[in-house]
């Protein structure tokens, strides 16, 4: 395993360590523990507050969205595992500022009982929480099964809409409206090309051949739809695209934004060659496109690889997606 | 009169958990890796370690159950990934049925047993079959409660949990898991052991030495 | 070799294609070459031009970096090797505002040679360009022979601060001045701990044991000071903030703009760790941070490894740094 | 009268320079890998290929001169690596001083080696004795001189100069770079061949071929 870190048990205090000595004027956290991130300057009073959280290993999700725009808070697990429902409360109640607070992560078991144990909990203390799963991943389940699927790179799409909107101030229902509404109209399909190492476990979570790649994986190395051969950037970009155009179904004449994502250990100029053939199939078939956002979103650490994310815009998603925000890892002007 | 157990017998038995849950790090983290994400036996060893900790620096005080529940909330704070969460809802639903004594006869720890059951299948809303946890905890309380019901010892009716729950765990082996992250990686799960049975087992074998 | 492209040839253009596809509101390309990038609104009148160039397999180094408030062109060669002269006459002409070019580029010797090319033919064609060179590693040569070291993530800086006195209204020796300034007050070290491969090579640049990392390496994998034995966060933290304070002294009570910089492949968690080891050898020496940058700002591709940069500012380059840039790759408000 | 290189042969030999590049990128890159970026290979191979096309598709119209003038621009938008560089430095200034000839003597060819070596010199600001292909165009081009000097043969001086190209190559493998991306590699050069000194051992063999 070749890491830069000290003990891997301190891999995520660590971590958070340096981002909370790093970006003192937009981040703290509360209840003295660092694992509860939360925006320096809340609670934002009259604002509705939208908390995430999930394991670590993914930066910048997740608690790299929170910043103005985005959300106020996020719980930070161990290493692809769920924090705990008192880390939740924890950052729930610091946030919460007066219009309640809305929950918007993925359709992870840890993650799913864990948020609802802090959502009963949050309700004796008088603070309204909705929750919004994040199902994008369409390589996890089949579309008769949608709810089953995983929550992957689409998130950021849902962190961003909700978030201007309640930056906006808009209200508890509109908030989880417009994180609802992007996510109707989001779908992601990702490929990986080599694994990642849990710290702590010191040898790689899944292996793959010096030239297979595995179509549909998802971001803790989950399996998913085949291995395959290495293919060509063109050929894996088809793959990708037309399993998410057939799911999500736009029309001519409709407006996406576009996601290329890479995993962590992806080069940019890879990112790019993927965004070419995507940009084409769309052009293709006269598809817009009205944000192209190419760069690394959502990762699993040292894995090579990279997903794509298509979200269709009306005229409300499209303004959602291109009001400002800034956090340390996502700054839109 | 029927078999007593002590809290210092529940404080031992937590305590040789917590002590097997860091030794099987390795081996459980193996079997995460082929149909998850590779953290349970991560997750299970800083619980481990969490319940041995608490063990040795919280007193009874004359309620057995509520230092359960205290236990379970101390391992949700040491480790929440699927199997963690409902490790500790197991101790809190069980410690709740509990709540008062200070010591625990047979049909108290049958009621535990289903309590922690039922709570696991209400928090992680996964059915038998699902090939989880459930299939080797669910038929190991039943199992458990016939067996006191019948006036067996509590020797022999943890003897017969801890084969219902083994013959569970091989039930679901050649099935396709149904829930959780295991669900993603469809096919590729039938004939691999489920890692939440396995850990199910191996901490029932711990408690029963 | 693992990498998602189609044809090895194809790897620099079909990249280009998808950055101008991405990004049309805010790049475009001179002469009909994609190798010519240059900010879409240009030429930017009556404001001094700033051009950098240089092999691909940085990003964002170079071109990322073309934008507002920052630079105005980009001359892109193949994978590690220089663009032709021609190519930075292109960008050049394109770019020329009236008021002058600066050239801002890395201490290569192909870099060097063409873009002195360029410089004299733009002078026949009264361009007056003037040229910064990067000599920021301190790993490539000793203080003695300081004009021999090579340039790597330092030019961000220069950029920067060049960038904001041109958007400012600086003259050409204003310009020119700030982007000495910036350089003769910045640092950088690296070490990598994975090699990359050139897509047309096929095979690794180098090789490097399981348990080793190259202290010092540069972002071609030239090599540094020292092959060793892997070690901790810390220990190798310390290794590169114990060089580059050496080199640069700064003084207790000094402020510094820190910039832990990924070389591809390294998670951001691990640059965290990293950031937090540094920052507390600055607090301990009394030396405050102005400003953190952490993340990939410029990679040798797939390389595993990371290089802090230290740059000491005063009032003046302070506020070139925290001036706004908006770029598809640096976005600061 | 003395011997006389047609257009002709001028234009096969640059076919031939540029098919040997071609030939030979695995041998040059993996040179350029072990005190370098690895790019030598495949910046020559680019620029052999151009140099191929600019051949077969530029005709020389009575001006070898300008002809080579053109070839030199042409290699250097084909690749642009401090080698290539100075490779299209080299055929620039050696075309420069023939300009409007349509054959060659033995003076010319010595001029434009003279001119080339000066060039790059210029070029590259590099000295004899930095490791660099300086070492082994500088004494070939002196070599060429003499031997012209002396009487010889074209042939004759063409060999010469090969000789005198491969023994400063060697004589420079045992230093240490000094001077581009190999000074960096610094004390692990000594030993290894400069792989510019080689590429230009390779590209004089194939033209006197
Ligand atoms: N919803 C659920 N209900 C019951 N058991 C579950 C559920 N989800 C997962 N499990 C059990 O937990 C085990 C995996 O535990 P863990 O590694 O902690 O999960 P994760 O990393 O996915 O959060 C599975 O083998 C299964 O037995
Ligand atoms: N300044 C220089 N002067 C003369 N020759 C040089 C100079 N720099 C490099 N070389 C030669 O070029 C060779 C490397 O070529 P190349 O791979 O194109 O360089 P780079 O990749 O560093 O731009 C060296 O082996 C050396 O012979
Ligand atoms: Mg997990
Ligand atoms: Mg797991
Ligand atoms: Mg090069
Ligand atoms: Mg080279």
């Amino acid at each position: 395993m070749k890491k830069i870190l000290n003990q891997p048990a301190d891999f995520v205090p660590e971590m958070l360590e340096g981002l909370i000595l790093a970006h003192p004027d937009q981040l703290s956290y509360a209840g003295g523990d660092l694992h509860c991130i939360v925006r320096a300057d809340s609670p934002v009073a009259g604002k509705v507050a939208l908390a995430t959280g999930g394991g670590s290993g993914h930066l910048p999700v997740f608690l790299g969205y929170v910043g103005k725009g985005m959300l106020d808070g996020c719980a930070v697990g161990d290493v692809f595992a769920s924090p705990s429902a008192d880390q939740m409360l924890e950052v729930t109640r610091r946030i919460h500022g007066g219009k309640g607070v809305v929950y918007i992560y993925g359709n992870y078991g840890g993650d799913v009982m864990n948020f609802d144990m802090a959502a009963e909990m949050a309700s004796f203390e008088d603070i309204e929480v909705r929750t919004v799963l994040v199902k994008d991943d369409v390589a996890s389940a089949p579309p008769a099964e949608a709810g089953r699927r995983r929550g992957v790179a689409g998130m950021v799409f849902a962190f961003k809409c909700a978030g201007a909107k309640a930056d906006m101030g808009g209200s508890l229902d509109e908030v989880v409206a417009a994180a609802e509404k992007a996510l109707a109209n989001t779908r992601t399909m990702g490929v990986a090309l080599s694994p990642c190492t849990v710290p702590r476990a010191g040898k790689p979570t899944f292996t793959i051949g010096e030239d297979e790649m595995e179509i549909g994986m998802g971001i803790h190395g989950e399996p998913g739809m085949k291995r395959e051969k290495l293919q060509s950037a063109d050929e894996i970009t088809e793959r990708m695209m037309t399993a998410i155009l057939d799911d999500l179904q736009p029309a001519a004449g409709d407006k996406l934004a576009v996601m290329v994502n890479g995993l962590g250990a992806t080069p940019p100029e890879e990112l790019y060659i993927i965004y070419r053939k995507a940009h084409q199939m769309l052009a293709e078939r006269r598809i817009g496109v009205h944000r192209a956002y190419v760069g690394e979103y959502a990762t699993s650490m040292e894995m090579a690889g990279a997903s794509i994310t298509l979200m269709r815009v009306d005229d409300e998603l499209a303004a959602l997606l291109d009001y400002p925000a800034h956090t340390p890892f996502f700054v839109q002007v | 009169m029927s078999e007593m157990v002590t809290a210092e017998a529940v404080v031992a038995a937590l305590q040789r958990v917590g002590a097997e849950l860091v030794a099987q790090e390795a081996y459980l983290t193996s079997l995460d890796q082929q149909m998850g994400d590779g953290d349970l036996g991560i997750t299970l060893s800083k619980i481990g370690l969490a319940l041995q900790e608490f063990a040795a620096a919280t007193p009874v005080e004359d309620d057995i159950g509520k230092w359960l529940g205290k236990a379970g909330m101390a391992a949700n704070k040491a480790g929440s990934s699927s199997f963690g969460t409902l490790l500790a809802t197991a101790l809190m639903r069980g410690g709740k049925v509990v709540a008062g004594k200070t010591t625990l006869n047979g049909a108290d720890l049958a009621a535990m047993f289903a309590a922690a059951d039922a709570g696991v299948q209400e928090r992680g809303k996964a059915q038998p079959g699902d090939k989880t946890v459930i299939d080797a905890l669910h038929p190991a309380a039943q199992a458990f409660a016939a067996a006191i019901d019948a006036g067996q010892s509590l020797r022999a009716a943890g003897e017969a949990a801890l084969t219902a729950a083994e013959s569970g765990r091989d039930s679901v082996t050649p099935l396709r898991s149904k829930i959780g992250r295991a669900s993603w990686v469809g096919e590729r799960t039938e004939g691999k052991v489920d890692p939440g049975c396995e850990a199910f087992v191996v901490m029932l074998r711990v408690m029963l030495r």
